[in-house]
């Protein structure tokens, strides 16, 4: 449905130096999925979703929506925004303040190629209000919405045309969890029932896990790696990527044996520790092994089988799902994540258990040069 | 509140005017017999008139001058002026309805910035009318033509503006140039002939030398047959001639066809006689701060400035000074009859002209 | 632990300092524009009711000028064809001024980089000469277009004919074209692409874009600058005088010229008429405050993403510099070269190889010796950039409180500040000629009182430019720096006005322009040695010396230019940048 | 420090109406710590902030920070906002476009009571750009920065000043989770170090959990509830509450003995439950039993103590660090969170284990009636 090619896009900024804003991005959505971009602020998620809306002119690359070129630098084409049926939502929200919320919401039908009674129209609008929870709020001058009323409005807007392709760009982030829970499965329902292809922009790890089909994670303008949400937090190809999807330990450690079926053995400062490995390291390489808090297990009573080490509880911080506890194994501090109902004090003496195959050795440095990119075969 | 005002404060300014004269006249206490205050100065006729005059002026050393001549003519006035005697000129100048305007106006406020005023004859006999010039028994007066002065003597004609009648020579042969205003009337001449847009002095003037009937049948006629088109001042639609757009204008100032025709413009003029003329003239203020060098600018006008005037392609009014432009019988339009009568010819030129109905 | 109870003893701030400086400020501002504003009204309404005042003659209370001017059959003749003239001329000076400012402000048109100076060419054009430039282009005897049409063809048909209402409509409509221009641009320029960019997204197609996004959001500029021009067009002289005339178009400025021309003046019929004036801008000013007080509706210069940037028009971009293109040729360049032109020549005559060889300097030396000229260029220079700089500060300072508090009646400061507007120049003239005569503080006689007289005329068209400025940046920003603990003096000098810079500049080069220009009321009001530049524009073509004019005009526009350039190069650096 | 009494701020809108933005509000904050407002998008966090700040005057109610009367309706004071030294993060930002990154921070600086030296100034500014991670754009337009870097620049000019009292309005919504976990935990150091007393608004629960000394939650204009975030989260005052902070599950039933120590049993759906009431209902009367989903314990095996019920698991849902379960339990859906380790297919029989101290049994309708509004006693 999309594909994008080796899109680059640079800003000249004032001092005459450029800011290489979305780097050799190169990605590919099937027809009626939903496809994410996450990455850390700055990282160049709203201006490739701009490219691709056609609102910035990339310095060079391809865009194909639905079989037809939209951009392409080599064959020098660029179709206009307003003709390649992308609906947007903005990260500015972008409402019209001389509107009210149903004219916001009802302009995209108004100017739209189909033409729809005035009846149809607001049946629509009002839908796309209520999937949005602003029933009622109608005749309310744009101007005068809360923030995340004003969010949910943009969305309303982008929602009610049904384009073929939708991009968000953080849609969600002004709302607060229950209401954003709620939408977020409105938007999945919805995207999923009318077949929307999308592209979603979040900043937040758990929505991106939650809707997403695949997941592009990038950081500095690049895409570092593609996958299905699992892929991505459980078999993460860098240590950015395990550092940046949900919190993690690092382990240094050294490359003792391969013991066969991806995993290897590695010597470390909490021990001998057998993990998963997609790369096959040879004996004696340097390896960071990550583990996520909640892949530690916190008992007293030593586990039986599994990688295993002993520790002190540190300190205990309450999140309320949840307690993390900070535990020290040797010189290295450990986080765990446990149930709060695990209600050791802190000093107690306990027993670490890992599971090999929660234990994820990887070789690269903190930020792995471009050419490392590990893109995971899309799944459709 | 400010009208009573105005009415009641020029007695009081009147003398703190005579305040500064009578500084003027300490300081210049030569010669005993010597008026110095205005009424004095413009009723005196000695014999040493002249050298009285200028000593006193000398001692003013300034002159303000309000006037609606063109500024570039009236520097050069000013500066013969100067050079002859040695009092330097501040001149003010705007239209000619302005002049009126601002003099009016700060009198009204019992204040007397002009000493002298050189404008149109109707907006001085308002002034005159106003009380705010005074006659100046002037030895010179003699030189000129009987018409260029005014019975009560508040201003006097200096020069003239003689309306005449221009065509553009590559649109128009001379031979095909009436000579008389029937002549205007061959259908030839349809959507020829222009008129400037305010010359309502000229229509009536015009109109009283055809016998009021007859000429205001004269001009309907036109009007029907050949239609009159109006232009809005008179140097563009000199202009206008120049450039071909108007082949022919009934009503140029001679002056300026003269000078086009001389830088070589394809224009040439003629009048129609009797030629009507508007006057310009000059008259005294009647609460000057500089009373002789004002007398003294008034005589010079009317003395030596008139060959000089001639020179410049002014009319003069002088019997003296010989021009090429005023070699016709001329009509003088009558200033106070146009204050008089404005109304009348303004609604007659309005319907006939102007085809207002 | 430190704790205070809800009812314990609470304390007000340190006493503030006895004159707060915003509000020290804003009611020097509000007594000034009052006392600008209120006076020349007084004046008006009072002569209105007076008959004719001579020295001779005393005042006296009437109510027959009303009579008079408003049962004429003819004033509704006149009031027809001036309300048709002032319409057209609005409606098509809005058209080509929006165009061209949208064009240039939001757009991706090729060359736009030098247009913004080259585009209010025509307004610094002294206005006889605009006209009269175009009577040698297109008057159905000598105009160049028709005479070039004709040989084409080979015809004697005639293509245009100035002479006409539509002729009217066009010179005046160029001609005040750049208000428009300057005003929309300024709005435009403070708008929030992503407003735009939505309604892309949204599937509308640039023209809905136009028309339901952009306009909308600028309909506070559009009611301004339609207000703005037709009060102007209105009141305007030269036009009519010189194309309407010998059509025979009569209008209702010519009712008043010449019930002020004749003696005594009669001020109180101008005045009489001028109360119709006075009534359309009311109303419209009403609207316009209307439209200002309805908060953040218009508001597109947000603190959230706001990126300035242009649309990309694609395609119809070669469209747009097409138009750019004939603009340019057809409306500011001919016309300039007919200046040039006849200021090489010693009378005007249609180009010609015979004629192209009279050509000569001759016309330029002697504007410069001309009597006064050096002293009235000073003058001008210092008055304009005087007046421009006083009045976009003190509109600026109303147009604040007017949108951004709820103080009650700010509509009536509104008002007040755009009541000059609708004196005839001369009333305005005479009106404080007798105020500083009467009232004697010494200002007559000086140039002070034509800083006075600038000041007031001009006041209503800085705010018109300031507000419109202003209704567009949230509130949010200014909140911002009062959080930041800046005072209103600063938060207005260093957030408020960089961030209207846009209209700031647009009106400050207005009023720049009309006050060189200001004529009407200048001629009353100077004294020898406080000569400005218009009085010699005038005293040249009363005189007939219309080739010298147009040297004149030649100087007048290249420095202009330059001044424009200048003050776009110089604000760029301390405004928003596009990217 | 800040004293809030009986605020009342009331909006007219076009139609006439008046829009009853926040009422009734009271709090009080005391010095040096971090107060946090919770509640769903509307709900006034944003006009209580504002009134606060002094950029909306309220209706009626009074103010003190400090000790300084700030606004009171029945003393007619108001004090101007740049006069009460208070820093703001506003929703929208509200960055100057006109300036770069470097005079946006150091505006408030040079506006400032305190005079400061250019070179204090850059040091100040360079700090704050540093905790907000923005080093190094220092120099970019405002107006060329991204969502995110926008909104940590508002936060850098809010900190910059160092002001007794700080106004966060959703001051991390746009950053990915990594950076605003740092941010939080720096805001939460300065803010320490600082002493700053501030006011924190958010959607986001576990943000509010972590950073807060207390908090109160809002709906339809009025605080909820105000207290501790143990005491918000572990004792919800009423189902509003139980409902917005995290999920839970509600259980209807009604009131069959008072077991006393505030414990009642209950007879559900679900069969008996032992649950933990602070208002001691008499028997018979109905009560809804709030279970988070991370207290239901899912196992083959019955647990011996506590309340327990039968079910089957009906749908699996990952979500990274946990799983969801949504359970069958006779008619009744429950949701239970549990570890990504515990494999149990969908379909499964299995038994549910709530310890009677997390079944929280609430009296009242969805949404209380303002008279019943549970203010737990502040604690600071
Ligand atoms: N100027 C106004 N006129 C009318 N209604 C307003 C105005 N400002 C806010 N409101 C309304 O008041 C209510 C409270 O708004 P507020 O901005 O305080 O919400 P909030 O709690 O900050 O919400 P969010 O989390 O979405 O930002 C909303 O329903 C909003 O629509
Ligand atoms: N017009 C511009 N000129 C110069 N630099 C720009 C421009 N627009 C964006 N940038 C820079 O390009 C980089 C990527 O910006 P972008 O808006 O794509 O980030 P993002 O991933 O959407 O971040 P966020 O999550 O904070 O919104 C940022 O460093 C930003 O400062
Ligand atoms: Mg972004
Ligand atoms: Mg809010």
């Amino acid at each position: 449905m999309l594909n994008v090619r080796a899109l680059y896009k640079e800003f000249p900024n004032d001092q005459g130096e450029t800011v290489k804003a979305a780097q050799d991005i190169t990605l590919e959505v099937p027809e009626g999925k939903l496809f994410t971009m996450l990455g850390p602020s700055g990282c160049g998620k709203t201006t490739t979703l701009r490219s691709i809306a056609g609102l910035e002119r990339p310095t060079s690359g391809e865009i194909t929506v639905d079989g037809k070129l939209m951009y392409s630098s080599e064959k020098k084409v660029f179709v206009q925004p307003n003709r390649r049926d992308i609906g947007m939502v903005f990260q500015s929200y972008a409402i019209w303040p001389h509107m009210d919320v149903f004219k916001n919401t009802a302009f995209p039908l108004e100017v739209g190629k189909k033409k729809l009674s005035k009846k149809q129209i607001e049946e629509k609008v009002l839908r796309a209000l209520h999937v949005v929870a602003l029933d009622g709020l109608e005749s309310r001058e744009a101007t005068k919405l809360s923030g995340g009323q004003q969010q949910r409005l943009a969305l309303a807007r982008a929602l009610v045309m049904e384009p073929k392709l939708l991009l968000l760009d953080e849609p969600l982030s002004n709302l607060d969890a229950k209401l954003r829970e709620r939408m977020r499965f409105e938007l999945k329902r919805l995207q999923r029932d009318l077949g929307i292809t999308s592209i979603y922009v979040t900043h937040d790890q758990s929505e991106a896990l939650a809707l997403s089909n695949q997941i592009a994670v990038m950081n500095a303008g690049r895409i570092i790696q593609i996958g299905t949400p699992r892929e991505i937090y459980e078999k993460p190809g860098s240590q950015f990527v395990a550092d940046f999807i949900g919190s993690t330990n690092f382990v240094e450690g050294v490359v003792e044996s391969v013991v066969g079926e991806g995993y290897i053995l590695a010597k470390t400062k909490i021990g001998l520790i057998k993990a998963y490995s997609a790369q096959e390291p040879v004996p004696g390489s340097k390896v960071v092994i990550s583990i996520r808090p909640e892949n530690i297990h916190v008992s007293h009573e030593r586990p039986t089988d599994g990688n295993v080490a002993e520790g002190q509880i540190d300190t205990r911080i309450f999140l309320g799902e949840y307690v993390d506890l900070q535990l020290k194994v040797g010189e290295s501090l450990l986080q765990a994540r446990t149930h709060p109902s695990l209600r050791y004090p802190a000093g107690t003496q306990v027993y670490l258990g890992m599971d090999p195959e929660k234990c994820i050795a990887l070789l690269d440095a903190k930020s792995p040069p471009a050419e490392k990119i590990v893109v995971s075969k899309a799944v459709s | 509140a400010c009208g009573n005002g105005g009415n009641a404060e020029p007695a009081s300014s009147a003398s703190s005017g005579t305040e500064t004269k009578t500084d003027t006249a300490n300081g210049a206490a030569a010669g005993p017999a010597f008026p110095t205050d205005i009424d004095g100065l413009v009723a005196y006729e000695g014999d040493d008139r002249k050298e009285k005059l200028i000593e006193a002026a000398k001692k003013e050393g300034n002159l303000s001058l309000y006037t609606s001549m063109a500024l570039e003519d009236m520097e050069k006035v000013a500066a013969k002026f100067e050079e002859m005697y040695g009092i330097k000129v501040q001149i003010w100048r705007a239209g000619s309805e302005n002049v009126l305007q601002r003099i009016v106006t700060e009198a009204q406020a019992g204040r007397f910035d002009y000493d002298v005023v050189e404008t149109n004859g109707p907006e001085l006999e308002a002034l005159h009318r106003e009380q705010l010039l005074i006659p100046v028994k002037s030895p010179y007066l003699s030189d000129l033509i009987p018409e260029a002065i005014t019975p009560h003597g508040g201003w006097t004609a200096t020069r003239l503006n003689i309306f005449v009648q221009a065509y553009n020579t590559s649109k128009l042969k001379k031979e095909d140039i009436p000579t008389t205003w029937e002549g205007l009337l061959d259908p030839k001449f349809k959507g020829l002939i222009a008129v400037e847009a305010e010359d309502i002095d000229w229509f009536a003037g015009v109109i009283k030398e055809l016998g009021e009937e007859e000429g205001t049948k004269f001009f309907r006629d036109l009007v029907a047959t050949n239609g009159i088109s109006l232009r809005k001042g008179h140097t563009l639609l000199t202009e206008l001639v120049a450039s071909g757009e108007v082949p022919y204008a009934l009503t140029v100032y001679n002056y300026k066809a003269e000078q086009l025709k001389n830088d070589g413009a394809p224009l040439d003029w003629y009048a129609i006689e009797p030629a009507i003329a508007r006057a310009n003239g000059v008259g005294v203020a009647k609460n000057p701060k500089n009373p002789a060098a004002a007398v003294l600018f008034y005589d010079f006008m009317i003395n030596e400035a008139q060959a000089f005037l001639a020179e410049i392609d002014f009319v003069p009014t002088s019997n003296k000074v010989d021009s090429s432009l005023n070699d016709m019988d001329i009509r003088f339009v009558d200033a106070g009859i146009i204050l008089d009568e404005f109304d009348k010819w303004e609604a007659l030129w309005q319907e006939i002209i102007m085809e207002k109905k | 632990m430190l704790k205070t109870t809800w009812f314990g003893p609470t304390t007000t701030l340190e006493p503030k300092p006895l004159i707060d400086f915003k509000w020290f400020i804003i009611g020097v501002t509000i007594f000034i524009v009052s006392y600008l504003g209120i006076v020349p009204l007084a004046f008006l309404i009072w002569q209105s009711f007076s008959t004719p005042q001579t020295m001779t003659q005393a005042a006296e209370f009437t109510a027959n000028n009303y009579v008079r001017a408003y049962t004429d059959p003819q004033t509704l003749v006149l009031f027809y064809n001036s309300f048709i003239f002032a319409a057209g001329t609005s409606a098509f000076s809005l058209v080509l001024g929006t165009l061209l400012a949208w064009m240039n402000e939001r757009t991706n048109t090729p060359f736009k980089s030098l247009f913004y100076a080259l585009a209010i060419i025509p307004l610094i054009i002294p206005s006889i000469l605009f006209t009269v430039a175009w009577i040698f282009l297109a008057s159905p005897e000598i105009g160049i277009f028709n005479l070039a049409l004709q040989r084409l063809f080979n015809t004697d048909y005639v293509f245009f004919n100035i002479y006409s209402l539509g002729g009217m409509i066009w010179v005046e409509g160029l001609h005040y074209s750049p208000m428009a221009f300057l005003l929309m641009t300024a709005a435009f320029r403070s708008m929030d692409p992503s407003l735009e960019e939505s309604a892309m997204m949204s599937g509308a197609s640039i023209r809905h874009i136009v028309f339901k996004i952009t306009m909308k959001l600028a309909w506070p500029a559009l009611f301004a600058a339609v207000l703005i021009m037709f009060v102007r067009s209105i009141e305007s002289f030269e036009v009519p005088a010189l194309l309407g005339m010998p059509a025979g178009i009569q209008v209702f400025t010519s009712a008043i010229y010449n019930a002020i021309k004749r003696y005594p003046s009669d001020i109180g019929l101008a005045g009489s008429y001028a109360v119709t004036l006075l009534i359309i801008t009311s109303i419209g000013v009403f609207f316009q405050s209307k439209i200002s007080s309805s908060g953040s509706k218009y508001s597109t210069m947000t603190g959230k993403g706001y990126r300035p940037r242009a649309m990309d028009l694609g395609k119809w971009r070669y469209l747009t510099a097409g138009i750019f293109i004939v603009y340019f040729l057809l409306i500011v360049i001919i016309p300039f070269l007919v200046l040039v032109w006849s200021s090489l020549q010693r009378f005007y005559s249609v180009p010609s190889v015979q004629a192209f060889k009279t050509i000569s300097f001759e016309n330029y030396s002697y504007v410069l010796q001309y009597p006064s000229f050096l002293r009235s260029v000073s003058n001008s220079v210092l008055l304009s950039i005087g007046s421009a700089t006083t009045i976009m500060l003190l509109t600026a300072v109303i147009c604040w409180i007017v949108v951004k508090t709820r103080i009650r009646g700010r509509w009536m400061l509104d008002n007040i500040a755009s009541l000059p507007m609708v004196f005839p120049g001369i009333v305005l003239g005479v009106s404080i000629m007798i105020l500083y005569l009467q009232f004697d503080i010494g200002v007559y006689g000086t140039l002070w009182i034509l800083f006075i007289a600038y000041l007031t005329r001009f006041m209503p068209y800085g705010l018109r430019y300031n507000t419109t400025s202003m209704m567009q940046i949230h509130k949010e920003l200014e909140e911002s720096a009062a959080m930041s603990g800046a005072t209103w003096g600063t938060t207005f000098r260093r957030i408020i006005l960089p961030l209207m810079k846009s209209g700031f500049v647009a009106g400050w080069i207005y009023v720049v322009i009309v006050s060189i220009r200001e004529l009407s009321s200048s001629i009353l009001l100077y004294s020898p040695g406080s000569e400005v530049i218009s009085i010699v524009i005038w005293e040249l073509w009363e005189n007939g010396q219309y080739t010298k004019l147009s040297a004149l005009g030649v100087m007048f526009i290249i420095a202009l230019f330059i001044l424009v350039i200048g003050m776009q190069l110089f604000t760029k650096r301390i405004g928003v940048k596009e990217s």
